[in-house]
């Protein structure tokens, strides 16, 4: 049986082979694709959801609701097993259908699919309260001066409504990557599943557990300080303090 | 170019078939296994892991076009996907804690706790014969995390293939805890007729290559040759 | 997390009753039927009778560790959120770091990391072995309710944190100025006056906790989750399973939501 | 006098909310350099007119002509109407600088950003050329020093002298006003009242919805009373405010003093 | 006149926030049943003088006796002193029944349970018993049917006559009042000065602060105006009106009126 010295025998966490600190940073890196593109993906799922939700027809905005609600009320961990599964699945009939032949997902795009998807409907809800919050003289002020639509979305509505809505994007970041984890269960090589695998291996479970969570830190601690320089940038013109 | 195909196998380390190593590749003699087919196939095999407890649904969802993962051929799984012929077949054994002793019966395991892997052969088979005979079956997402409880305590004793359960017997940890209990009853309805490469239903094209690329590979000596590098008796089996 | 970005996250509110049927409603309720028809018609529903004892177990299971999870998290959270708030430094920074690391990394990193390996770790010690505790130590569902507790304890401490500060000095004031003891006004008015203003996000928080337990069946932990996994091994049925576990977990959160609600209706509103 | 051009022409204004008809049938007519105030009570249709010239109201009916440019409504279908072009709307509108109750300045651009904007986003006027004369306006309105400061850290009355020297930025035909002083201090409301006299006074077309009738007074050329969803009674200030003849504007005058 | 007991009695009290002494010096006593109404400019010390009494603010030097007990202090170690004694403190302080200019009333309390709080939990008294004497104290103040609803729900003057209820109910020695009704809206500061004018008539022992001359003028004993961290000039409220007799207090009187 190891004893308590082994626990942290630090040359398991070198960056080169047989250290499996190269193999984590790679994990991290794949997490942090992910992160991005399912939130970039869900920011634009967003945008179009909360557009939809606040100008689009009865229709458009029911279903949406219907997304919404789903999304918010079943667990991200069911979620991601049925979109895992079945969205590509889906994807595959469809294209098949269409006599594209099969198409082939690779495992980055799926996994940003499905934390996409997920992101897109909490961006959706977060983007339309930011929206609403932005005074309707504002965007009757861009009417009266004669701007199109798309000018006052572009020139008034989306700058006016970005200081309401950075708190709220900013959460949703953070847990984007720490979403991503839940891709372990399916069996994607993020950070949580190679560090899984590192410490079956290794049998240094604690040493390698605490490093991947010192890594998933940093990437939050980082992202905090961006974010509040991007705070700091868009409340220029709010009176009140955050 | 060759046709590309994407082999999943389970995503955790799985000594001696598969095993992940510190430079982020994997290896074992199924992985070994696997390269000798597509090469004589003239396959061009992506490796894909995937979670073990979902790679039917990957299977059948395109998201891979084969399995080598272990996967021994029952009529339940026939239902659902197709097998190659099969290209090893061991028994199943059970292993406990040293200084305990009992059988690898329905019998010796009453009242104990017993731990599988989950959508594994052993998991029916366990639930079958010794959860009616009173043991507590606990299921396990890997092979590895139910060999870590054994070595914990937390469980009394691992159902498995009887190569993965040695190879965990010969690690410091399972030499430091555990040794075996024997050989389970074979059941074959259950247990399997041996491991075959899962493939799609009504993808005959690609077993038709697999099954002739493992009768070449047993005809021309290259299974017996990477096979040595890790058994030292014929894992194909009767 | 404000209230705002927690009801975004979870539903806290379910769709209106008022003006349901429009003109438009109708057609959508009848493709709805459409599809859930189809569903239940060609999809295969035959092991649901087979599992429906487990299900419920599982189901039980599942309440059984969000009830407990909630209130000990609850429990914790007040003096996570009363020390950052008054506490001599080394207790406010204690509170501070437990917060941001237990928001900062993922919960199941953080229960895989109690279970196996805090885990493993216990039995190497024969004191811990050998002691009372031991049977619960085996089990997995002790690290299931030990993290899910901390992290509803990091993320309501937070709440409670605001929710201390938001009171009223003059309130605190006023109780002191007649005669409270210290320990008297903090269970007094301090503490009641702090939850009161916490309630609000509670529905939100709980809704996010029922959403973070199926992972405890990555720890082998037998919840609903863990049912349905195992309906997909033995049945080989890769959606139908999943589709049920999707409209449990609905149906819950939807209970949830009610119950809070009745419960927000029916205690008398406590002002501002 | 010379014959003065048309700036614009409301013909028969009609508009109702649901069941309620707030205006039944108003004209008006402002010739260039005209100033015209329009008084009346709470609730009697004064915004609405207004929001309806520049069609932030739909008009149930009847026609708005801008600098001879007649907007065009098509039947919507419900027995109202909309505007046929949208495009038309949008240049015409551009044409009318509208100065609101609540300033309704963008709260994410400074004061110099927000009178720019109109006219580089809207007419396309280079960014320079509209920075310099922007900063001329705000010279003018006494914001020159606060041109880099957001709206938010403005006073009231600053804030609507900013939106002031934003509606003047497009050079408009015609400048309405909707009650500008009405959500100010009392202190602050000096300081745009003499403001929008110094336009007064250079003849800029205004239409003015007030309820300052010591400065109606002063400044309008034309006084128009609205009650009852139509025009009760209009003239030059003189008139209306010493010699009324209708019974509704007697005591209306009467109970503003 | 028969000899009357010392309610309280301050003594040379001194004040200081870090640089800033804000009280210099300030004595003073009230007789069982002196009414002692406070004036003087904002910031020359008043409330900081009525939280010293009761230890929400501690006295950098001086000494406070309530009832004949004096409040022991002793030596911060910074040239400060702190009570000696919390308990001590603590229950002086429930003998001290203080109405603030901001009510704060408990929130999460209906008004009974506001009322009853204190003589419950501070002073021990059985809860039926409390209950009655609250109802009895809150059908005094006009609120009796007001005593199930949250304060949130009541009006500004209605809740500081709830936060006398709450004073009165531990049956204080002395009542302290900090400008009861600076917070209130003009209409509503009759019905909470009628409550007090009452207590006063009833010739229950309190000290108050206030501006509002007329009411002190009415019913305080002996009014006291505090300057420059001293008292000033002090003595019956005739004299203190009508003869002023130092330069200060004649301005300041004179500012008031
Ligand atoms: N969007 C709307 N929907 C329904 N009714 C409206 C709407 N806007 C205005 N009204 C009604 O139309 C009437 C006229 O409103 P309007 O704002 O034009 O009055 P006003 O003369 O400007 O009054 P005030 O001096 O108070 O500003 C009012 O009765 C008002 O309630
Ligand atoms: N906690 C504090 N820290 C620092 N300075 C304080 C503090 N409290 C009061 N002061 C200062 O002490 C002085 C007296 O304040 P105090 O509130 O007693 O005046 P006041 O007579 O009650 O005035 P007002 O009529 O405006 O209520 C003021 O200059 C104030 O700024
Ligand atoms: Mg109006
Ligand atoms: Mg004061």
């Amino acid at each position: 049986m190891a004893d308590a010295g082994s626990l942290i025998n630090w040359s398991l966490l070198a960056l080169s082979p047989p250290g499996w600190g190269g193999v984590l940073l790679a994990g991290l890196w794949q997490s942090v694709q992910i992160a991005v593109g399912g939130y970039a993906l869900g920011l634009a799922l967003g945008t179009g959801g909360a557009m939809g939700k606040l100008y689009g027809g009865p229709v458009a905005r029911d279903l949406l609701e219907v997304y919404t609600t789903l999304v918010r009320a079943v667990p991200e961990l069911v979620l991601i097993l049925i979109l895992y599964y079945a969205g590509t699945d889906l994807l595959n009939q469809l294209s098949a259908a269409l006599g594209y032949g099969t198409v082939d997902v690779s495992g980055l795009a799926a996994g940003i699919f499905v934390i996409g998807v997920v992101q897109g409907a909490y961006s959706t809800e977060v983007l339309r309260g930011a929206i609403k919050a932005v005074p309707a003289g504002q965007i009757e002020a861009a009417r009266a001066y004669g701007m199109s639509p798309g000018q006052i979305m572009r020139r008034i509505t989306i700058p006016a409504m970005l200081p309401h809505a950075i708190p709220g994007l900013s959460n949703l970041w953070l847990i984007a990557t720490k979403d991503t984890a839940l891709l372990a269960v399916v069996g994607f090589s993020e950070l949580t599943l190679v560090t899984r695998q590192a410490a079956g291996s290794t049998k240094a479970y604690l040493l390698f557990f605490c490093a991947a969570g010192v890594l998933y830190l940093l990437l939050t601690l980082v992202s905090n300080v961006l974010i509040g320089l991007i705070e700091r940038r868009y409340r220029r013109g709010m009176a009140e303090p955050a | 170019a060759a046709q590309q195909v994407r082999v999943g196998f389970a995503a955790e380390p799985y000594p001696p078939f598969t095993s992940p190593d510190a430079s982020g590749n994997w290896e074992g003699w199924e992985v070994d296994f696997m390269k000798a087919i597509c090469a004589e196939a003239k396959l061009d095999c992506v490796v894909t892991p995937v979670a073990w407890d979902g790679i039917i649904p990957a299977l059948t969802s395109n998201k891979i076009d084969m399995i080598v993962g272990s996967m021994s051929i029952t009529a339940e799984r026939l239902q659902t996907i197709d097998f190659s012929d099969k290209y090893y077949n061991t028994p199943t054994a059970v292993i406990g804690p040293k200084g305990v002793d009992f059988e690898a019966t329905p019998e010796g395991l009453a009242g104990k706790t017993i731990g599988v892997q989950v959508a594994t052969v052993h998991q029916v088979y366990a639930n079958k014969y010794f959860g009616e005979a009173g043991a507590t079956v606990k299921e396990y997402q890997t092979q590895d995390e139910a060999n870590n409880d054994l070595a914990a305590g937390r469980i009394d004793a691992v159902q498995a293939d009887s190569i993965a359960l040695n190879d965990f017997l010969k690690t410091e940890q399972g030499a430091a805890c555990c040794e075996m209990k024997g050989n389970v009853k074979d059941d074959v309805d259950i247990l399997g007729a041996g491991v075959g490469v899962g493939l799609r239903k009504g993808d005959t094209e690609l077993k038709d290559k697999v099954n002739a690329a493992i009768k070449a590979i047993r005809a021309n000596g290259t299974y017996d040759e990477f096979s040595k590098k890790y058994f030292d008796f014929d894992i194909y089996g009767g | 997390m404000s209230d705002q970005t927690v009801s975004a996250l979870a539903l806290t509110e379910l769709p209106s009753k008022r003006s349901f049927f429009k003109p438009h409603r109708i057609v959508l309720i009848v493709l709805a039927a459409l599809i859930v028809f189809s569903v239940v018609w060609f999809m295969r529903w035959d092991w649901v009778p087979k599992y429906s004892g487990r299900l419920a177990y599982g189901i039980g299971v599942t309440l059984l560790m969000l009830a407990s999870t909630s209130i000990l998290g609850f429990l914790l959270a007040v003096p996570i959120g009363l020390v950052q708030v008054t506490g001599p430094w080394p207790l406010k920074m204690l509170a501070r770091g437990f917060c941001t690391i237990i928001r900062g990394t993922p919960l199941l990193l953080q229960l895989w990391l109690l279970y196996y390996g805090l885990g493993s770790l216990f039995p190497q010690f024969p004191e811990i072995r050998n002691s009372f505790l031991w049977p619960y130590l085996r089990e997995a569902w002790p690290y299931g309710v030990a993290a899910l507790t901390i992290s509803f304890a990091a993320y309501e401490g937070e709440v409670m944190r605001g929710a201390f500060a938001g009171v009223p000095k003059g309130e605190l004031e006023a109780a002191r100025a007649y005669g409270m003891s210290p320990f008297t006004a903090f269970r007094r008015i301090w503490l009641p006056r702090a939850v009161h203003r916490a309630l609000p996000t509670l529905t939100g928080e709980t809704v996010l906790q029922l959403k973070a337990t199926p992972l405890v069946a990555t720890i082998t932990v037998i919840d609903v989750y863990s049912v349905i996994s195992k309906v997909r091994q033995e049945t080989f049925i890769t959606y139908e399973p999943l589709l049920l576990l999707a409209l449990i977990y609905l149906c819950l959160t939807a209970i949830l939501v009610v119950g809070f609600r009745w419960f927000e209706n029916h205690i008398p509103t406590r002002g501002a | 006098m010379t014959e003065r051009a048309e700036a614009i022409a409301v013909r028969d204004l009609h508009k109702r909310f649901g069941p309620l008809e707030v205006l039944k049938g108003v004209s008006l007519t402002a010739q260039e350099g005209d100033v015209i105030a329009i008084i009346g009570g709470s609730g009697s249709g004064k915004s609405t007119f207004l929001r309806c010239i520049n069609m932030l109201e739909l008009p149930s009916a009847g026609s708005v002509t801008i600098h001879g440019e007649t907007i065009a409504m098509k039947a919507d279908g419900h027995g109202g109407q909309v505007p046929a072009d949208r495009r038309q709307v949008q240049r015409l509108r551009s044409r009318l600088g509208m100065v609101f109750q609540s300033f309704n300045l963008w709260q994410h651009m400074t004061i110099l950003e927000n009178v720019i904007e109109a006219p580089v986003h809207v007419l396309g006027v280079r960014k320079d050329e509209a920075v310099e004369r922007a900063e001329t306006l705000l010279r003018r309105v006494g914001l020159y020093e606060k041109r880099d400061a957001y709206p938010a850290f403005l006073s009231g009355g600053q804030q609507q002298r900013a939106a002031i020297a934003r509606a003047l930025a497009i050079q408009p035909h015609v400048m309405l006003f909707d009650e500008p002083t009405s959500a100010l201090d009392p202190e602050l409301v000096g300081e745009v009242l003499t403001v929008i006299g110094d336009l007064a006074r250079e003849r800029r077309t205004m239409i003015l919805v007030t309820h300052e009738m010591k400065f109606a007074r002063n400044v309008a050329s034309h006084v128009v009373f609205l009650a009852g969803g139509v025009i009760e009674e209009q003239g030059p200030p003189e008139d209306i405010f010493e010699r009324p003849k209708s019974e509704r504007l007697r005591k209306f005058i009467s109970s503003i003093h």
